[in-house]
C-alpha cells in the first residue's frame, strides 16, 4: 500500500514538473501558487508514505559527537534549550539525541533556557526521552533542569561569573546548593561542555561570546539550519562541532544508533525527515533550472525581435 | 462580506463542530477532559489552516487567525514582562513589602536605591501622553541610546572585530595535518582529494584573499578602480558565493517547518500517520 | 535645553559603560544597565498596549473595514492579560511561573500562539521555493556565481548528491558534491561572512561612537538638515 | 538653549581625555605586586592502618590574588593527589575549609577528583583568608597545609585588556580625526552605494502612484544597534516623505521603538515645516510575538499594497516572509540588515539591499554632513587596520608552520595575544 502511494505521488511530482518544463520552453513563467502546490505535495507525500535514506555523520558532527564520547564519566555537561516551538522540529530531534548520550555516557547534565518558549521544550523532553529510557536516573544528582530565566544575554553575563546569582533554585523551587550535581560548580567556568541548542538571539553565537570565549569553556552546538553557516567562522577554534539543522540531528542520530549498541533501535524523528527534505530539495532544483529555460527563452526571443 | 463567504464561514464552522466531535470521541478513552481537548486540538488545526489559506490570497479567516494572534500574543509578552522583569527583578531589589505581596526573597544591597533610576526614566517615558511634557521622554531614549552605544562598542569590537580578525591567521602552505614539505613534495602528491593537502591550502588561500577581498568592497573612501577596483569585483563575487552557499542551505531548516506542521495536522489532528 | 540634557545622557551614559570593561570595579554595570532597560523597557509596554487597544477601538467606534476583526483582537488581548495577570487555572499559588502546565496562560499558549506561531514560520518553506525561481537566474556574472553556489549546497544538502557524483575516484574527490558543498560552506562562504562580520564590527562601532559623541543625532530629529 | 554641534564635541572630548588622564594615573597606583603565598610542598603521610584506602596529600596549595577584578576572588590552586587517577582512582573527592581572620576553619566546598584549582568568589576585601584541602578516600583523610594569610585585592584596571584598549583607542581616534578633518572643509570622496541612491525615486513612485511607504525597523528592541540604525535612516526618509507630501506606514513590534520612531518622524516633520501634517497614527505598535507582528505586516501588506518598502534593521526568519509578500504586491523593496544570516533571502528577493555595514553607513551617507561622512573614512582605517593584520599574521603563521621559524611563531602568538577576546 505504501509502495502504491509513494509511485502515485511521484508520478504527479515529477509529472507536473516535466509540463511545467515543457511550457517553460516557450518562455513562460510559473505563477508562484503553481510553486506552492509542489511544495506542499512533495512534503506530504513522504510523511504519508514513509522513505527513509542512509545518512553518514560529517566531520563537525562526529567531532562533536566525539567530545562527548570522550569526556570522562561524571563530567559536568550543561545543555541550553534556546528556541522555541518553531524551531522544535529542527532542534529538539538533536535535544534528544544529545540528551540521550550524555546521560548514557554517565554525565551530569544541567538543562536550562534562555527562551521563555524553551521551558516547555525542555519538560518534553525530559518526560518523553529521560523519564523512561533513564529511570535509573536521579533529579538533581544526575541530571537537573534549572528552567528558564528572562535576561537574554544578560544571563549569560552573570552566569558566566555566578551560577546561583541568577539560577537560586531548579525549576521546582529547590535550592541549588543542596543538589549534589551543583558540588564544585559556581559558573559556568567550572562546567565540562556546554551544549547550546537555538537558532536566534540570544542563542548559539551569544553562548560562545558571553561564556564560551570569557569563561574558556568548550562549546558545542546544535542550531537550526538558516544560522549554521553563521558559526562556521567559529569552528573548530571557538565552537567543538556543529549540528546544523534535521541533517546534522539525523546524522548525529545515525552515529549515535551505530556507535552505541543501546540506541540501536531508538526513534530517529530526524532520519525519517529527511525523506521529505530529499523530495522539496530536488522540487526546488527543478524550479531553479525550469526558470532559467524560462528566462534564456524570453531573452532569446527578446533579442530576435530587435 | 459577501454571499459566498457566509455560506463558506456556515460549512467552516459546521467542520469545525464535526471535528470537535469526532475528536472528543476519539479522546474519550484516553483522557478525562476530551471534550476541552477536542476543541483545543480542532482550533489549532483550523487556525494552522487559517494561516495556510494566505497562500492562496488573502481572505476573512486569515484575518480572523491574525487579529486573534496580536491581541493574545501582544498580551503574552506584556505578562512575561509584567512577572519576569517586574516581579522577578525589580520588586526584589525596590521594596520589601511588594516582594512579600508576590512572594519573592527581598534582595537586600545598599545599591538597591538605584533601581530607582530605570523607574523615574519608565515614567518620564509616559510622559509622552501628555502634550506639554512630551518633550522628557526624550531622556529615557537618550539613556537608552548611550546604554545600548555604549554595550555594543565594546561587545562588536571583541567579538566581532578582534576575534575575527585572529581567527584569520591561516598558514597558506599547510598546517599539523599537511605539513609543508617542500615545493617538491607539493606536486608530487598534488590531487584533488577533498581531504588532501592541495584543497586545504585552496581553502586558506580563499578565505585569506576571500576577506581582504571582502573588506576592499566595503571601502567607503576609495574610489573602487584600477587594481582596487578588480579586488572590490572579487570580493563581491566571494560575497555572492556566500549568499548562495547559505541560501541553499537555509533550504532544509524552511522544510522542516512545514514537516512538523503538517506532522501536526496529520498526526494529531486527523490521526492518518502515526 | 531640550537636546542638551539627551545629548549629555547619552553621551555619559556610553562612556562610562564603555569604559566600565576596563575597570574591574565597574565591570558589573553591563548587567545592571541592561536590567534597567529591560525595566524601562517594561513601563514602555503601557505605551504599546495602549495604543494597539486605542487603534482598535477607534476601528470598531468609527465602523470602519473589517472592524469586526478588532473585536477578536481587543477580545484576544484582555483575554490573555487577565489569564496572565491573574494567573487564572494557576494550580500553583502567586509564587509559581505564570506558565505553569494547566494554567489558562499555558493552555492558550499551547493550543493558540503555538499553532500560529509555527505555521507562519511554516510559510518559509513555500516562499524559500518561490524566491529561489525567481532570484537565481543567471543574469549576469554575479547572478550565476549566486546560483550556482545554491545549486551544489542545495544538491549537497540530499543523498543525491552522493548518487550522482559518487563514482568519483578518491585523488578527485573534492568534485563529489557532498565534500565540495562542505568545501564551499568552509572556505568561500566563511572568507564571505568573516568580512561581513568584521565589516559590521567596524559599523557598529562607529555608528556607537557618533550616537555618543552626539554627531549623529538625526534620531532626535536633525537641526540641520 | 541650542548647543554648537562643535561646542558638544570639543566638550566630549575635553571630557574623554581628562578620564583617560585619571586611568593613566591609577594605573601607576596601583601596580603593586601582590605575592602569592605558597605552602610548603609536602605533609607527613599517616601510618597505614590495614583496611585503610591511603591517599597522598595535594601538593604545592597556593592561595592568590584573582587578577583582575574588584577584590570579590582568591583563586586557589594546587597539583592533585597523586592518587588521583582516571582509572581506579583511591581519592574520591577533596573538601576544602577556610578560615576567616583566623578562625575556625569551616568547610567551602565539596570538590569531584581530578579538581585542581578553585575561584573563591565568596570573599571581602576586609578580611583575611587562609585555606586547606582534604583528600578523602573510601575511609581515610588527610590534610594537606595551611596557605599563609591572604586577603582579596581590588585592581583598578584590567590590564588583561590592555590591547583591546588601545585597539578601541586607535578606531576612536582614526574616526574622530576624520570627522574633524572633514568639519575643517577638507573633501571626501565617498563611493555610491546603490539601495540610498534609490531612496529619493523610491519615495517619489510612491507618490506619485498615490500609494503609502511601509517603514519596517527590524523585530529587536532599541537595545540592539540595528534598531537605531534603522532609527537614524528613518529620519533622513520621513523628511524626504514629508517634502514629498507621501504617507508613510511604520508597525513596530516593540513599544520603545514605536516611542522612539514617532519621536523621529515628527521632528522630521518639523524640519520640514509641516509639523500639522504629522500624526501618531503613522506608527502602531502591534505585537512583540515575531510572527505575530509578521502575521499582521503581511495583512496589511496586501491590503494597503504600499508602492515602497523599507525593510532596515535586526531581522530573523521573518525577512524572507516579509520580503516575498513585498514583491508580491509590487512594491520597490529596499531592505539592510547586519544579520549575516538573512542577507541572501534579501538579495534574492528585494531590489537592493545594504550589506552589514552598509546600513550602519547608510544614515551618514545620506546626511551629506561632512563630519558624518568624515566617520566614514575613519572606518576605513579600521579596516585598513584589519587587513595590515591580517596579512602579517598570515605572514607570520605561514612562515612559522611551513619552516618552523622560532620568531615567526612570536609574531603570531603575540599577535593572537593581541587581538583576542578577553
Amino acid at each position: 500500500m505504501p509502495n502504491i502511494g509513494v509511485s502515485i505521488s511521484l508520478l504527479v511530482i515529477f509529472g507536473g514538473l516535466a509540463w511545467l518544463l515543457i511550457r517553460s520552453i516557450s518562455g513562460r513563467e510559473v505563477d508562484r501558487r503553481i510553486i506552492f502546490v509542489f511544495i506542499f505535495v512533495a512534503v506530504a507525500a513522504p510523511l504519508l508514505f514513509p522513505i527513509t535514506f542512509q545518512e553518514k555523520a560529517t566531520s563537525i558532527v562526529r567531532d562533536l559527537f566525539d567530545r562527548i564520547e570522550e569526556l570522562p564519566e561524571g563530567s559536568h555537561v550543561l545543555i541550553s534549550f534556546d528556541f522555541d516551538p518553531a524551531m522544535a522540529p529542527e532542534v529538539q530531534p538533536m535535544a534528544n539525541a544529545i540528551s540521550r548520550h550524555c546521560l548514557d555516557k554517565g554525565h551530569r547534565v544541567i538543562f536550562m533556557s534562555l527562551w521563555a518558549t524553551g521551558q516547555s521544550l525542555m519538560t518534553t523532553t525530559l518526560t518523553n526521552v529521560i523519564l523512561p529510557e533513564f529511570p535509573e536516573k536521579v533529579d538533581g544528582r544526575d541530571y537537573v533542569n534549572i528552567g528558564f530565566k528572562a535576561g537574554n544575554e544578560g544571563v549569560l553575563n552573570v552566569i558566566v561569573s555566578d551560577f546561583k546569582k541568577m539560577f537560586p533554585t531548579n525549576v521546582n523551587g529547590v535550592p541549588l546548593d543542596s543538589m549534589e550535581i551543583f558540588e564544585g560548580i559556581e559558573s559556568c567556568a567550572d562546567l565540562d561542555f556546554i551544549v547550546a541548542l537555538g537558532g536566534g538571539r540570544p542563542g548559539p553565537k551569544e553562548w560562545v561570546l558571553f561564556v564560551g570565549d570569557p569563561a574558556d569553556v568548550p562549546i558545542g552546538v546544535g542550531v537550526a539550519a538558516v544560522v549554521a553557516p553563521q558559526l562556521y567562522p567559529y569552528y573548530p577554534q571557538q565552537v567543538i562541532g556543529i549540528l546544523g539543522g534535521i541533517k546534522g540531528a539525523a546524522e548525529y542520530e545515525s552515529e549515535l544508533t551505530h556507535r552505541r549498541e543501546r540506541f540501536a533501535d531508538m526513534e530517529t524523528p530526524g532520519l525519517h525527515m529527511m525523506g521529505p527534505q530529499t523530495l522539496a530539495h530536488l522540487v526546488i532544483m527543478s524550479f531553479i533550472i525550469i526558470g532559467n529555460i524560462a528566462f534564456f527563452r524570453k531573452k532569446r526571443s527578446g533579442s530576435d525581435s530587435r | 462580506m459577501n454571499r459566498s463567504t457566509y455560506i463558506l464561514t456556515a460549512i467552516v464552522v459546521l467542520l469545525f463542530i464535526v471535528s470537535w466531535t469526532l475528536k472528543a470521541v476519539s479522546l474519550s478513552g484516553e483522557v478525562d477532559d476530551n471534550i476541552t481537548r477536542g476543541f483545543l486540538i480542532t482550533i489549532s488545526a483550523f487556525l494552522t489552516l487559517a494561516i495556510f489559506s494566505f497562500l492562496y490570497k488573502d481572505n476573512p479567516f486569515y484575518k480572523f487567525a491574525e487579529h486573534l494572534f496580536v491581541g493574545v500574543s501582544a498580551a503574552f509578552w506584556m505578562c512575561q514582562g509584567f512577572w519576569s522583569t517586574l516581579v522577578g527583578n525589580l520588586f526584589p531589589r525596590l521594596s520589601e513589602g511588594l516582594s512579600n505581596f508576590f512572594m519573592v526573597p527581598y534582595q537586600y544591597s545598599p545599591y538597591n536605591i538605584t533601581y530607582w533610576i530605570p523607574v523615574i526614566l519608565g515614567l518620564l517615558l509616559l510622559m509622552r501622553l501628555s502634550s506639554k511634557a512630551g518633550w522628557l521622554s526624550r531622556w529615557p531614549l537618550a539613556f537608552i541610546v548611550g546604554t545600548t552605544a555604549g554595550l555594543n562598542f565594546i561587545r562588536y569590537l571583541r567579538s566581532d572585530f578582534v576575534v575575527q580578525v585572529s581567527s584569520t591567521f591561516v598558514p597558506l602552505l599547510g598546517n599539523e595535518s599537511h605539513p609543508w614539505t617542500g615545493i617538491g613534495d607539493f606536486f608530487s602528491h598534488l590531487s584533488l582529494s577533498a581531504s588532501g593537502q592541495f584543497m586545504m591550502i585552496l581553502a586558506n588561500w580563499i578565505i585569506f584573499l576571500g576577506v581582504i577581498c571582502g573588506l576592499i568592497y566595503f571601502f567607503f573612501s576609495k574610489e573602487h578602480k584600477g587594481v582596487f577596483g578588480f579586488a572590490s569585483r572579487i570580493g563581491i563575487w566571494v560575497l555572492m558565493i556566500t549568499f548562495g552557499a547559505s541560501f541553499g542551505y537555509t533550504v532544509m531548516g524552511r522544510i522542516s517547518l512545514l514537516v512538523g506542521r503538517l506532522t501536526f495536522l496529520f498526526r494529531d489532528w486527523l490521526e492518518i500517520i502515526s | 535645553m531640550k537636546r542638551l540634557v539627551p545629548l549629555t545622557i547619552t553621551f555619559i551614559v556610553g562612556f562610562v559603560l564603555i569604559f566600565s570593561v576596563f575597570l574591574p570595579p565597574a565591570e558589573g554595570l553591563d548587567q545592571t544597565f541592561t536590567l534597567y532597560f529591560d525595566i524601562i523597557a517594561v513601563f514602555a509596554f503601557f505605551l504599546g498596549g495602549g495604543n494597539l487597544m486605542r487603534v482598535h477601538i477607534n476601528k470598531l467606534r468609527r465602523q470602519k473595514k473589517d472592524w469586526g476583526f478588532s473585536v477578536v483582537t481587543i477580545a484576544g488581548f484582555l483575554f490573555m492579560l487577565a489569564a496572565g495577570l491573574f494567573k487564572i487555572g494557576n494550580p500553583g499559588d502567586i509564587a509559581t511561573a505564570v506558565d505553569t502546565q494547566g494554567s489558562l496562560f499555558k493552555t492558550v499558549f499551547d493550543y493558540v500562539i503555538n499553532p500560529l506561531q509555527s505555521t507562519m514560520y511554516s510559510l518559509l518553506a513555500f516562499f524559500v521555493a518561490s524566491a529561489s525561481y525567481r532570484a537565481f537566474r543567471a543574469k549576469n556574472r554575479e547572478a550565476t556565481l549566486l546560483l550556482i553556489a545554491a545549486f551544489v549546497i542545495l544538491l549537497g544538502r540530499t543523498p543525491f548528491g552522493m548518487m550522482v557524483t559518487g563514482w568519483i575516484p578518491d585523488s578527485f574527490s573534492i568534485f563529489q558534491i557532498p565534500n565540495l558543498a562542505i568545501w564551499i560552506m568552509n572556505s568561500p562562504n566563511l572568507a564571505g561572512q568573516r568580512a561581513i562580520i568584521i565589516g559590521i564590527g567596524l559599523g557598529v562601532i562607529s555608528m556607537s561612537l557618533r550616537l555618543i559623541l552626539g554627531v549623529e543625532r538625526s534620531y532626535l530629529g536633525d537641526d540641520n538638515a | 538653549m541650542r548647543v554648537g554641534k562643535s561646542t558638544f564635541l570639543h566638550l566630549c572630548l575635553a571630557f574623554s581625555l581628562s578620564l583617560i588622564l585619571i586611568l593613566i594615573l591609577l594605573t601607576l597606583v596601583s601596580a603593586q605586586e601582590v605575592d602569592s603565598l605558597r605552602s610548603s610542598t609536602d605533609s607527613a603521610y599517616t601510618i597505614p592502618d590495614s583496611g585503610l584506602v591511603l591517599v597522598a596529600p595535594v601538593t604545592s596549595l597556593i592561595a592568590e590574588d584573582y587578577k583582575y577584578d574588584d577584590g570579590e576572588q582568591l583563586k586557589l590552586s594546587w597539583v592533585p593527589s597523586i592518587d588521583d587517577q582516571l582509572v581506579d582512582s583511591k581519592v574520591l573527592g577533596y573538601r576544602l575549609f577556610r578560615s576567616i581572620d583566623g578562625g575556625t576553619p569551616e568547610i567551602l566546598a565539596k570538590l569531584p577528583p581530578g579538581t585542581n584549582s578553585f575561584l573563591d568568589r565568596t570573599v571581602q576585601r576586609e578580611r583575611k583568608y587562609q585555606y586547606y584541602l582534604e583528600t578523602f578516600s573510601e575511609n581515610f583523610v588527610v590534610q594537606s597545609i595551611v596557605t599563609a594569610a591572604i586577603s582579596p585585592e581590588r585592581e583598578w584596571l584590567n590590564l588583561d585588556r590592555g590591547w583591546l584598549f588601545i585597539i578601541a583607542l586607535f578606531i576612536s581616534i582614526a574616526i574622530i580625526f576624520f570627522v574633524e578633518k572633514a568639519k575643517r572643509g577638507h573633501k571626501l570622496y565617498v563611493r555610491k552605494i546603490a539601495g540610498l541612491e534609490a531612496i529619493d525615486e523610491a519615495v517619489g513612485r510612491a507618490t506619485e502612484m498615490g500609494r503609502p511607504v511601509l517603514f519596517i525597523p527590524g523585530i529587536n528592541d532599541m537595545d540592539d544597534v540595528q534598531t537605531l540604525a534603522a532609527l537614524t535612516i528613518l529620519g533622513r526618509v520621513s523628511r524626504t516623505i514629508a517634502d514629498y507630501d507621501s504617507q508613510i506606514f511604520m508597525p513596530v513590534s516593540r513599544s520603545l521603538v514605536m516611542t522612539a520612531a514617532r519621536e523621529t518622524i515628527k521632528t522630521s516633520y518639523m524640519a520640514a515645516g509641516r509639523p500639522d501634517a504629522y500624526s501618531d497614527d503613522m506608527v502602531n505598535y502591534v505585537t512583540d510575538e515575531q510572527f505575530g507582528y509578521v502575521a499582521a505586516v503581511d495583512g496589511l501588506m496586501v491590503r494597503e499594497r504600499p508602492a515602497t518598502v523599507f525593510l532596515l534593521g535586526a531581522f530573523f526568519a521573518e525577512s524572507l516572509i516579509l520580503a516575498e509578500t513585498g514583491n508580491s504586491v509590487g512594491a520597490i523593496q529596499i531592505a539592510g540588515t547586519a544579520r549575516p544570516a538573512q542577507l541572501p533571502f534579501f538579495i534574492a528577493a528585494c531590489d537592493f539591499t545594504l550589506i552589514g555595514e552598509e546600513l550602519f553607513a547608510a544614515s551618514a551617507y545620506l546626511s551629506g554632513e561632512p563630519r558624518q561622512l568624515g566617520s566614514l573614512k575613519g572606518q576605513d582605517v579600521g579596516k585598513g587596520l584589519a587587513m595590515s593584520v591580517i596579512i602579517l599574521g598570515v605572514l607570520a603563521v605561514t612562515i612559522a608552520t611551513a619552516w618552523d621559524v622560532e620568531i615567526m611563531h612570536n609574531v603570531h602568538n603575540w599577535l593572537l595575544g593581541v587581538f583576542s577576546s578577553n
